[in-house]
């Protein structure tokens, strides 16, 4: 069960971003992602994490993506014709080396790093189910402060939206 | 005589400096006034010196004939350098040389200056200079004297550029003061060298050693060989005799002797009563003083001694030649006076201070007297070429006759003041010490030389016929009146050294003054076969002038057309003019000019602009880095998070192998 | 079914971070490659979440609630993020008509 | 010890306090009350250097008094400010201190007077002028490596600002110029303090680290530079940030290019306390903080000074007899003398020191009159270089007769300060062992005639000018004051040097003491 939920929702998140990232029309991007936050939320819930998982479906999925949409559609944005994915070139094969080289390293660096509890099964981990409330002690408590902090975060970046936002008066 | 009397001696020194400032600062336009208040402060200061002079001349057996007043001027450390006047018979002797012979030169400006727009700061100059020499005379220490010495040299200089809308005024006084200041940079040096190397000697502890007294106490008791020895030799010279010829450097540079003698003929530019004070009487027989008063310091180094007397012969020899055919009446003067400090300074050096003063008090007061004659003469005619003169004997008879006298005292007349003093020199070179047959010759040649361009100028000036423009009349009573004064003493001051005379008196026996100059070693009697000699010779030339330009037995033309390269040689005055001119305007501009160019392109545009411009290269080729497009900034973070990831990852490996 | 699972090896915490680099990578690529500006942004909202699965992934295998917790700030900053991008692409789209990256280079030194 | 205090502040608080209050003052004036603006500088800095001279008085008075009956230590003071850091309002004043604030005041008070025909943004000019010279008064007074460094920077700033706006002559490139060179400056001198100041607190191990100098002199006795540091002699290593950084702005050779630029830029009251006092922060600071916390660093690296200061006086006076602007001449003069300074420093005997230091006073008042006095003419003129000048004397007496005053200051012409000065210099170079520095010293007088009475002859000298006839002298008292003052204390000084010598005294003495002791061991 636990490797089908998995590899399941990892197919899922793995094709949704890629169709995102090759879509022409951002508006379909959009709904490519959609699905591929719906998987994610799948795997957070593979590893128990369920306050996030909900979350992550609420306020990514629904919230933000939300935003991109409506943004999308205010604006107009046709399919870009002049847009293309490049097929190859020098930048191209410069820029996918340097991905191809930071994976390699992840890989690598996960490989080396990877002894211990990161080589064990998930399975066979002391269980562990945070739910809203099991993720609030902490969040109030020990992290108070960087909270606190978000909150004025998102605060300022409401001010900012509007303000950028603002019609000019001519 | 003690110190009780300091007050007089502060007197003379302070009081022109107190008309200065009157004059110069607070009644400067009220002509009348200004010039009062410098003659009295003049005035003042003879009056002092005369007491002075008096209670030396009447002490009694075993008391003191002078006396030394101190103030510590700096302190610091170890190091204090005084202020302070000294009362001695030098200083008083000199003195009276100053105050006398410039009381009446004050009171003749009075007339000579009327109507000029800066009378009030001509007499605050006049003042200031007044306090600066006798700064000099009344010094107790080698700094002092180098206070006032530069302050004789900024009184000259402002003296000198009195008439400052006249270019050449000024380049004439700049000329001066620069000059002097190359002299006073080895007198300076010799300053510092000789008071360090004796503060070093452990035997000189608790003098100081600027000071006169002290240091000249310090050499009669044999210091100077210590000091010789202490040291090393430092241009093939003992360090002593170094500081000596050092210290003699200042007296090059005031007493105009060669090769800074240049300045003093250009010093004509100024007006003829500062000619007549600074260019003959006194500022340039400030050197032969401070020769004297420093005589210690030579004494016991025969090529040191040498080389002062030779400078002197040389130059008393150049500049007579060079006056044989100087047309302008003050330059003729200046070249004789040039001539006359040769003699002292050679006289210095070949046989000691006494004789050089004694020419010094005698050549300033008919110097003086010759030279007021000539503003006298030059205030009738408008004009100061001998050519554009003659017969003047019929209308300034005043004149005519006290320059008469004063050229006899010049020429050696026998009885007069000059003959008295040429002829201990004359017998110093024969028979002194340090006795020279050439420097001996080079005397007589050149009291033959003097006779011939005064008879020259005398008879070109006041004999024959006017050739100049409108009429010369004879210059006012206050003008006339200080010629007569000082042709009384241009007579006869010369008697006083006249050894028949006065050398029983106490006063002009053993050592004159602090630094324990001494005054005619054994009995030095009067020469009779060479004051002829030396009367021959004089005779010999005046006679030649005479024919030359007052009888015109002789063609001068034709003889100029002769010696032609000769007399241009001469009346180029040796091309030295030229040589300095090329030093300054070549020499020195250039080496100025490309310190500049240094300045402005290698350090400035080079390294500093460089520098900047290197900041700004560098700013701009970052620059290029920011192109404004997220990719680019994109894959710059992508490098770095590689290089970062590759970091951790090679560290940890390596942490894991060792 | 069951065989095909079975024959896969098991899932461990590996499994969850490799994942989340592929993710990671995809996003970038986005990011590198794509001009609407529009889509760099969702990109960039993939990479944060890939982030956001190794957290929950370390989470995991601690046994505690750090890594969620710095999840849940984690989305609190993408939407911040998100909205004033947007903001700004709104802005942008205004004053140039596009939504292209390459346009907006007027911070070119 | 009963302390000194007016109002709870000692009278050497006052002296910054004063002019801060009246940077205050003017900044609630209205622009256009030009004359209230006037009035209030005046009357602080008239304030101010009423102090100074008291305080001037009182260190007189010490002089050969026992430690308990002087005067000067009670006007110390030490209000904690950040103790974490060690920072505290610290002041106290020596000899050397006292004759620097006196030298301080008396150019900010002429400068004041010169100003008073600023009519461009006369509130502002006034604001900079002060809030400039508070620094410096800072700088003076300071006992506190904090306070020190802060005024010292607070001194740079208004300057930028006075040559930027009010300046002529490539003033833009000038201030920028002077600006950068010293901040970096006092940016290197920065790391030198900053290293003196972990060390100490890393030997004495204090729970707080201390910027108090009295703090670090204690760390030096207790031995705290003597180790090495990464196989350096800590003292050599760390002497020279503190030598350069402050050496910029005194300037020693090659870093003065800032400085002739600067003055030609600045306005009259500007450059007088340019050249005046700023250029002194620099010498200042090397006496009052660099060698007493550092000796053995200095002796090690006098020796370099004193090749350098050659440079200074020769080389300044040659390049300055090239420059036909004139206050271009004054400026490398400025450099040159500055050299003479140096030269006193490096010889580490006490009369060099004395002299170094009544040099910097009279160098100080000397140069404020020259620059007053090109002020005054090039205001009406336009012009300054020598070609296009000349025979101004005519026109404007009074200025010519105080140019030709100045210069014979400048030339180093007996009864002037700068003639006692610069000899006790050429003497102290000599006692010291720098003989032949003290040769090129004595040289040096030649050139500086040189372009002196040049400069003289170019613009006061020569036939009438129908050009000029226009001036306008300087007739009233009012105008006439600030030359008039400046030259008599020139006068004063140079006339009885003791006013000031036995002041400095034992500054210099304790100097040259700890110098010795330091070359000894």
């Amino acid at each position: 069960m636990e490797g089908l939920g998995f590899y399941g929702f990892g197919a899922l998140t793995l094709l949704g971003a890629l169709l995102m990232v090759t879509s022409r029309n951002p508006l379909h991007g959009v709904l490519w992602l959609v699905v591929s936050f719906l998987g994610l939320s799948g795997l957070f819930g593979g590893l128990g994490a369920h306050f996030l998982a909900a979350i992550q479906i609420l306020v990514y999925a629904g919230a933000i993506l939300v935003l991109f949409l409506f943004v999308i559609m205010l604006l107009n944005l046709r399919p870009d014709d002049v847009e293309r994915m490049p097929t190859f070139s020098l930048r191209g094969g410069v820029g996918g080396f340097l991905v191809g080289v930071v994976g390699f390293c992840a890989v690598v660096g996960s490989v080396v790093m990877g002894t211990g509890a990161f080589a064990k099964p998930v399975a066979g981990l002391p269980p562990l189910e945070a739910g809203a409330a099991d993720v609030a002690i902490p969040l109030f408590s020990t992290a108070l402060l960087p909270f606190e902090v978000v909150s004025l975060l998102l605060l300022a970046a409401i001010v900012g939206s509007v303000a950028l936002t603002k019609r000019r008066l001519p | 005589m003690g110190p009780e009397l300091a007050p007089f001696a502060w007197a003379i020194l302070f009081a022109p400096l107190a008309a200065a400032g009157v004059a110069g600062l607070l009644v400067r336009r009220r002509r009348g006034l200004a010039a009062a208040v410098a003659v009295s402060g003049m005035a003042v200061g003879l009056l002092c010196t005369l007491y002075l002079l008096a209670r030396s001349l009447g002490a009694g057996e075993g008391e003191p004939t002078g006396f030394v007043h101190n103030v510590d001027w700096i302190r610091a450390g170890a190091f204090t350098a005084r202020f302070g006047v000294v009362a001695d018979r030098l200083s008083l002797l000199m003195a009276l040389v100053v105050t006398g012979v410039g009381t009446p030169i004050f009171v003749y400006s009075i007339g000579y200056m009327h109507g000029d727009e800066g009378y009030g700061r001509f007499f605050a100059c006049l003042s200031l200079f007044a306090f600066s020499m006798l700064g000099i005379v009344l010094s107790t220490n080698l700094l002092q004297t180098f206070v006032f010495w530069e302050l004789v040299g900024l009184s000259s200089y402002l003296l000198i550029g009195f008439w400052f809308g006249k270019d050449s005024a000024v380049e004439a006084g700049k000329k001066a003061f620069m000059v002097n200041r190359v002299g006073d940079f080895g007198f300076l040096t010799g300053i510092i060298l000789l008071c360090w190397s004796a503060a070093s000697l452990p035997s000189f502890a608790g003098r100081n050693p600027l000071d006169f007294a002290d240091l000249a106490a310090f050499y009669r008791a044999g210091g100077y060989e210590e000091l010789a020895k202490a040291s090393p030799h430092l241009l093939g010279l003992p360090v002593p005799a170094l500081a000596a010829l050092l210290v003699f450097c200042g007296a090059v540079g005031k007493s105009a002797q060669f090769p800074l003698h240049v300045w003093l003929p250009d010093a004509m530019e100024g007006p003829t009563p500062v000619s007549a004070l600074m260019h003959a009487a006194t500022m340039v027989a400030a050197g032969v003083y401070m020769i004297c008063r420093v005589f210690f310091l030579f004494e016991p180094f025969p090529e040191a001694l040498h080389a002062v007397a030779w400078i002197g012969g040389l130059t008393a020899f150049m500049a007579a030649t060079i006056a044989l055919v100087q047309t302008d009446i003050k330059k003729v003067l200046a070249y004789s006076t040039l001539s006359q400090l040769g003699y002292m300074v050679m006289a210095v050096g070949l046989a000691g201070a006494t004789a050089g003063m004694f020419h010094l008090t005698t050549h300033a007061f008919f110097k003086a007297l010759l030279f007021l004659c000539s503003g006298s003469v030059i205030h009738a005619c408008h004009s100061q070429e001998i050519t554009e003169m003659g017969g003047l004997r019929k209308a300034m008879p005043s004149t005519f006759w006290t320059w008469i006298i004063g050229t006899a005292a010049l020429v050696a007349v026998p009885g007069t003041a000059g003959f008295f003093s040429k002829d201990e020199i004359l017998a110093a070179a024969a028979h002194g010490e340090h006795a020279s047959l050439p420097l001996l010759v080079v005397g007589l040649v050149t009291a033959g030389l003097t006779a011939f361009y005064m008879l020259r100028c005398t008879a070109l000036t006041f004999f024959g016929e006017y050739r100049g423009h409108g009429h010369p009349h004879e210059s006012p009573a206050v003008m006339t009146l200080p010629l007569w004064f000082l042709a009384v003493p241009a007579l006869l001051v010369g008697w006083l050294g006249f050894p028949l005379l006065f050398h029983g008196h106490p006063w002009f026996q053993g050592e004159f003054g602090i630094t324990g100059v001494k005054v005619h070693e054994g009995p030095h009697e009067f020469h009779l076969p060479l004051a002829l000699v030396g009367t021959a010779f004089a005779a010999a030339g005046g006679i030649l002038g005479w024919m030359v330009f007052g009888a015109r037995r002789i063609d001068a033309a034709a003889w100029k057309e002769r010696l032609l390269p000769l007399h241009t040689l001469l009346s180029r005055k040796y091309f030295l003019d030229e040589f300095y001119l090329w030093l300054v305007r070549t020499v020195q501009q250039g080496i100025a000019e490309c310190s500049d160019f240094f300045e402005q392109n290698v350090l400035i545009r080079g390294v500093v602009d460089g520098l900047s411009a290197a900041v700004k290269a560098s700013g701009r080729a970052l620059r290029e880095l920011q192109t404004g497009s997220i990719h680019t900034y994109v894959r710059f973070a992508l490098a770095g998070s590689v290089l970062v990831v590759a970091w951790v990852i090679l560290s940890a490996a390596r942490g894991g192998n060792g | 079914m069951t065989p095909l699972l079975a024959a896969l090896p098991p899932v461990t915490v590996q499994h969850y971070l490799l994942l989340s680099g592929l993710l990671f990578a995809v996003g970038l690529v986005g990011v590198l490659f794509r001009r609407n500006i529009i889509i760099v942004l969702m990109c960039l909202e993939l990479m944060l979440s890939a982030a956001n699965l190794a957290f929950v992934a370390f989470s995991r295998v601690h046994g505690n609630l750090q890594g969620q917790v710095m999840v849940f700030f984690s989305i609190a900053v993408a939407a911040a993020e998100a909205a004033v991008a947007l903001s700004i692409i709104i802005a942008l789209y205004r004053a140039r008509g596009g939504v292209d990256v390459e346009d907006a280079a007027e911070m070119k030194g | 010890m009963e302390p000194v205090r007016f109002l709870g502040l000692s009278p050497l608080s006052w002296v910054v306090a004063i002019p801060a209050l009246t940077t205050l003052g003017i900044l609630f004036t209205p622009s256009a009350a030009k004359n209230a603006v006037r009035r209030i500088a005046l009357a602080g800095m008239t304030l101010t250097f009423g102090i100074a001279i008291w305080i001037l008085v009182q260190a007189a008075g010490d002089v050969g008094l026992d430690a308990s009956a002087r005067v000067l230590p009670r006007l110390a003071q030490k209000v904690e400010w950040v103790r974490e850091l060690g920072i505290s309002w610290n002041v106290g004043a020596d000899g050397m201190g006292a004759a620097m604030v006196f030298l301080t005041s008396i150019v900010i008070f002429a400068g004041v007077l010169v100003s008073w025909s600023v009519e461009d943004r006369t509130k502002e000019f006034y604001l900079s002028l002060i809030a400039l010279v508070t620094g410096v008064f800072g700088v003076f007074v300071s006992r506190d490596l904090f306070w020190f460094y802060f005024s010292y920077e607070l001194a740079v700033i208004p300057m930028y600002l006075l040559i930027g706006i009010w300046g002529s002559t490539n003033k833009e490139y000038a201030s920028m110029k002077l600006t950068l060179y010293l901040t970096t400056g006092a940016v290197c001198a920065l790391v030198g303090l900053l290293m003196v100041y972990f060390r100490a607190w890393a030997f004495l191990k204090t729970p707080y680290p201390s910027f108090d100098l009295d703090y670090i002199l204690m760390a030096r006795d207790a031995g705290a530079f003597d180790a090495t540091w990464r196989g350096m002699d800590f003292q050599v290593f760390a002497f020279p940030f503190l030598l350069f950084g402050f050496g910029a702005i005194a300037p020693m050779w090659p870093l003065h290019t800032w400085s002739p630029m600067g003055h030609a830029a600045a306005p009259s009251a500007a450059s007088m306390l340019h050249a005046g006092v700023l250029m002194k922060l620099g010498s200042f600071a090397i006496l009052r903080i660099a060698v007493p916390a550092l000796p053995e660093g200095a002796v090690w690296w006098m020796p370099v000074v004193a090749v350098l200061c050659m440079f200074n006086i020769l080389y300044g006076g040659l390049v300055a007899i090239a420059q036909k602007d004139m206050k271009f001449i004054v400026g490398y003069s400025s450099s040159s003398h500055m050299g003479y300074v140096l030269l006193g420093i490096a010889s580490m005997t006490s009369l060099g020191i004395n002299g170094a230091i009544f040099l910097m006073f009279a160098h100080g008042v000397m140069t404020a009159l020259a620059f007053a006095l090109i002020g005054f003419f090039y205001d009406q003129t336009h012009v300054r270089t020598i070609p296009d000048l000349g025979g101004m004397s005519h026109q404007i007496p009074f200025i010519g007769t105080a140019f030709v005053f100045m210069s014979m200051a400048s030339a180093g012409v007996p009864g002037f300060a700068n003639f006692a000065s610069e000899v006790m210099v050429m003497f102290g170079a000599w006692q010291g062992g720098l003989k032949w520095q003290a040769v090129v010293a004595v040289l040096g007088i030649v050139p500086t005639g040189v372009y002196l009475l040049r400069a003289v002859k170019g613009a006061f000298f020569g036939p009438r000018n129908p050009r000029w006839d226009g001036l306008r002298d300087a007739v009233t008292p009012f105008q006439r004051l600030p030359f008039l003052f400046l030259i008599s204390v020139l006068l004063l000084f140079g006339f009885w040097p003791r006013l000031l010598t036995d002041v400095i005294g034992e500054s210099a003495d304790e100097l040259a003491g700890l110098l010795a002791r330091a070359g000894g061991g």
